[in-house]
């Protein structure tokens, strides 16, 4: 879960990391008000949870109060990435002598929290790690052991800095990795960190995002998060704890775990077929679960069709076969179903699901499934 | 000996009380698994599946002799579960549980590597090694004993490789799963490097998926000259590109984690990669004559 | 910094520990409206900072309203080892099967955390700590690794708990570690923890101290400590930073270290002189901290006179000494002064001293000094 | 050699760019000690009396050679100095900060104890060998040559026992510290032990105080063979009994802790226990002949 630029700052806050002055609108008249409190030169940021809002043209500095009201009327309503912009957030300039950059994420190889430290910071951030990868500090951390204040002086200093700054920037580092730990955060971004003329620190700008298995050590993020969703199907997935993705086409997909219901994904495009989801029941299957399941695929309106793709490892595939009966007969569906399952219990599933009156693909080729139910398609224009 | 697990593995279950536990537990002693006992927290001296239950690992050690365990336990529990067993001394943590944040999985790989233990998963379906035992969650009835080793991401894909496999005739070694999180004990490399070492492993199946580097650093290691024919399929070929995270993740991956990355690296190891997972049987045919 | 009961009940609270329902009132008016909120039965628990409130006559059951409101008059206004009650919290009786006993605090020796548990809690404890040592596990932390649940757990099970009540035990000791690391706590402990009749749990007693030398990372409870003080020297000797007990004697004492200064008062009243205070200048001399110190000592009106015992190892003298004379200078004091002082640059001390009319004592025997001002202070009468 | 230091000792000297880890550096310097290098973050290429400052340990260590640092920065820094000392290799590390957070101190010691240095401290005088060098605060002129040990809790008081056998013609072999606090690194009983195999010490004078086990414990140790005369004195005969402070302290302690407990367990186990400091003189006259 990534949190907005109005989140994550006051959280590094309370850790003692530096942010400008700053207040959240929703409306030009907010906009006005805060102008009030905190007078231009202002910056303002419109509030998206994506990626590269900078360049989307999401980041305005305004000299007036003028120039502030006209950049916020532009900014509101715009979409940035797909993403609507409700609210600015309006801060107070910051002059930078120099844009440093500082992040904490998980490197998944080593398993470990990894540093990512530049003086060269910024929204180019990624050209340069392409381009000089050796202007980029990257240091591993023991997550048994945590960061030390040395060394994390000991990358202030590999990034360049030296005297006050140095000190300074290893102290916002231990304070950012003490933030990365409590948070169960993926990452924590300070980029740009502000270095001022007068060799004071501004994070200016701040990323965080929240591992969403843990949320539940985070209720009040929890909460949030399930907030924000756009897609009221998104939104009931989230809360089902149902990994489930919306795409564009008419056939709904339901695989047991993740690599499998991507692979179904492939194969149904290789063979021309237009997945409408991605649906992964991890290894979570009850008769309940099944059921919220096809729920969450067939309210997607365009869903024509469902392939469903299943293995009885963990999951008890038998509970499993029973909630698709039960919920085809319920809903009275008439559409396409295939059904390929395999494993412990297979020929009990297979019993239930013919009992219902719903194909089943007993061989262990997605292929073969991914062709009956288009073949099923064909026939039912 | 196959890999990391024989019959001769002795096992101890963490969270066998529970709904899942108890019933992979009973299907781990149908196949075969020596199963010593089973953990739960508060049920010592219950028995489940006519398997003794203890309170600790320590309780169960001071009357078993054990070498793994799996973990059935729940996520918010999954650290602790860990610790104990790899500082009660087992060399193989078996972690099933899905859905472990993070950071505990990181967590628990520091302390496997400090100590010297081999963690798979967590997010895993396990090991096993057909027709003689299984630490985990596979259907025993879609693998055969052969000279396949099997090492995947996600689990039931990995099922579906086999099955095919299976079907075809064609048996297997031993088959892990490193799990399908993005913080993982054991890894490709490492699976690799076990396989090749194990005289009853004629090649190896490697099934991948888009996101880390793993398969990445797997190509690297088998192309500075890993010693057996790799046969490879990468699911998410046909992804949609996921948002974006910052630039941190980017940094890192640095253009790594995309199938077609994947799939070239692979490609340009010496791997022969298939389209499709039902591939595998004619390609294998050929491949581990 | 000892906490009081129903402030360290609510940081429990945070932690998962449950705890009984309660309410604190400051006035019987109070206690009345808390009563329709929490009906009897009640307990009625004196709010101080000493132990042994409950053998005090500090705790009291009350059945009715009618004899809770009886025994909150009898309870404020009445002390308890030397504390006014001001406060009394009222909290739904909890009737315990069993109360056991829960304490993390730190072992000296070790220099570790120790945890002690005994299934045999209440206000016995220290008679069973004494008589059965058996009956109360104990086990040291590593402070750097921290406790695990599965430790946890051994230490509940050691107690004699088992089943459920031993998981859960097991659980609120990891909380209660969790508050003694995060609080800088040097006592977390939880006595009674009753055990219900149906196997629940609830924390009906609990003690939290925290370190003093550790208020600044807990700004919030720094404020408070300050608050809290009974007499005004004391007080301003917190605010200070420094070490300050008030006797009953006329001769003030500044030492320059806790041992120093706590043979100083030996020595004197060894000789049968009365120390009026004892105070440590730590490590920490300047020209204005020793007017501090001098400050302190006087505001206390019974010092008749005063005797100063300081060693210049990590003090420098020479500016405790200036501060000594400005001090006597500008208060215009003519009560009988003995400065004893050694160490670096003492020559330049002494004169100082002398130059101001003050008496030094320029042995290294306390004795010497302990002697003369008691002999001044004949002279003066 | 005396004991843990003497003029062989390479010392750096962590927070040296403040007012008193300067102004003690300066005494040292003066005592004859063998200050390598200071450390101060953010101060390195600055010089302090003639000494070359660094931004960290690791940096000053790749430019000198040392064994043992003293410690001067403020109590909110301490623990990370301590550990970025003994992380780097330091044997012998002697903390004079005061008012360090009683877990900060915990942690250093566990430090300390698994990576086998010598913590001394915190607030501790430090260590001083009389004529040969000085790694603390003490005035070094209360000090002379000598073959009597002294270890004390309390800086001054120490100082005091010092410069009265000092004044009286007894010199010391080593006196040291061990700090003030509840906790400290090295206690009474780690420095019997060292200064029974150190052939430069006659005897000790051991120099408590109230609180704390640290007297009772190396009574037990003196007791059980401790092959040295010990002369004793505790402060706090007539202190007031404090506050009680909750019920697990006194558990702990377990009565111990009082001054009569301390004098009584010294005198069983043979040691002489004086009653004012000055009797000292006479009583090591006697003893240490």
């Amino acid at each position: 879960m990534r949190l907005f630029e109005f989140e994550s700052k006051p959280i590094l806050a309370e850790y003692g990391i530096p942010i400008p002055r700053g207040r959240l609108a929703s409306s030009p008249e907010e906009v006005e008000d805060v102008l009030r409190s905190i007078p231009p030169p202002v910056v303002l940021k419109a509030q998206v949870t994506v990626g590269r809002r900078g360049k989307a043209g999401g980041v305005k500095v305004a000299r007036t109060a003028e120039e502030a009201m006209g950049l916020s009327r532009e900014l509101f309503g715009r979409e940035i990435h797909g993403q609507m912009v409700e609210r600015i957030l309006i801060e107070e300039f910051v002059e930078a002598a120099k844009e440093l950059f500082l992040s904490i994420t998980i490197d998944d190889s080593a398993g470990r929290p990894i540093i990512l430290a530049s003086q060269e910071g910024g929204v180019e951030i990624e050209e340069l790690a392409a381009e000089h990868p050796e202007k980029i500090v990257r240091e591993l951390v023991d997550p048994l052991r945590g960061l030390r204040g040395y060394e994390a002086r000991r990358i202030a200093k590999a990034m360049g800095l030296s005297g006050q700054p140095m000190v300074e920037v290893g102290r916002i580092l231990c304070s950012l990795y003490r933030a990365f730990i409590d948070y169960d955060a993926t990452i924590v971004e300070v980029n740009p960190l502000a270095l001022t003329g007068a060799g004071g620190l501004c994070a200016t700008g701040a990323v965080m995002i929240i591992d969403d298995d843990a949320l539940d050590r985070h209720p009040e993020l929890r909460e949030r998060a399930e907030g924000r969703m756009e897609d009221d199907i998104e939104r009931l997935a989230f809360r089902l704890g149902i990994p489930y993705v919306r795409f564009d086409g008419d056939i709904g997909i339901i695989g047991s775990g993740a690599g499998l219901a991507t692979a179904t994904v492939d194969v149904l495009r290789s063979y021309g077929g237009r997945p409408a989801n991605f649906l992964d029941t991890g290894g979570r299957i009850t008769y309940e679960h099944m059921k919220n399941c096809l729920d969450l695929v067939f309210r997607n309106p365009k869903v024509r069709a469902l392939l469903v793709n299943l293995y009885g490892g963990i999951n008890p595939i038998v509970e499993g076969a029973k909630g698709i009966a039960d919920f085809v007969k319920e809903r009275g569906l008439h559409v396409p179903i295939v059904v390929k399952v395999r494993g412990n219990f297979e020929e009990e599933a297979w019993r239930i699901l013919e009992g219902a009156g719903i194909e089943v693909v007993k061989s262990s080729r997605t292929e073969d499934a991914a062709q009956r139910i288009l073949e099923r398609l064909r026939e039912a224009v | 000996m196959a890999i990391l697990a024989d019959e001769g593995t002795k096992v101890i279950i963490q969270g066998i009380t529970g709904r899942v536990g108890s019933a992979q537990a009973k299907l781990m002693l149908d196949y075969g698994t020596r199963i010593v006992a089973g953990v739960t927290p508060g049920r010592g001296g219950q028995e489940v599946h006519g398997i003794p239950v203890y309170d600790s690992v320590e309780e169960a050690l001071k009357e078993h002799e054990a070498d793994a365990s799996v973990v059935f336990v729940p996520a918010s529990a999954a650290r602790d579960s860990v610790f104990e067993a790899i500082e009660c001394g087992l060399r193989l943590v078996v972690v099933v549980t899905e859905r472990i944040p993070i950071h505990d999985a990181m967590r628990m790989k520091a302390l496997a590597d400090a100590k010297g233990a081999v963690l798979i998963g967590p997010n895993t379906p396990g090991i096993i090694t057909p027709g003689r035992t299984k630490l985990g969650i596979m259907p025993g009835n879609l693998y055969r004993r052969g000279d396949i080793g099997i090492v995947a991401r996600s689990a039931t894909l990995a099922y579906e490789i086999a099955a095919n496999l299976t079907e075809a005739g064609m048996g297997q070694s031993t088959c892990l799963g490193i799990g399908g999180d993005r913080v993982t004990g054991i890894t490709f490399v490492d699976a690799l490097r076990l396989f090749e070492e194990d005289e009853e492993t004629r090649g190896v199946v490697l099934v991948g998926e888009i996101g880390r580097r793993v398969e990445e650093e797997a190509a690297d290691y088998i192309r500075e000259g890993f010693g057996k024919p790799v046969l490879a399929f990468i699911a998410g070929r046909e992804a949609i590109p996921g948002k974006r995270m910052g630039h941190a993740g980017a940094i890192i991956e640095g253009g790594k984690g995309t199938a077609e990355s994947k799939i070239e690296a692979l490609r340009r190891a010496g791997a022969a990669v298939i389209d499709r997972p039902s591939e595998v049987v004619e390609v294998a045919r050929d491949l581990f004559r």
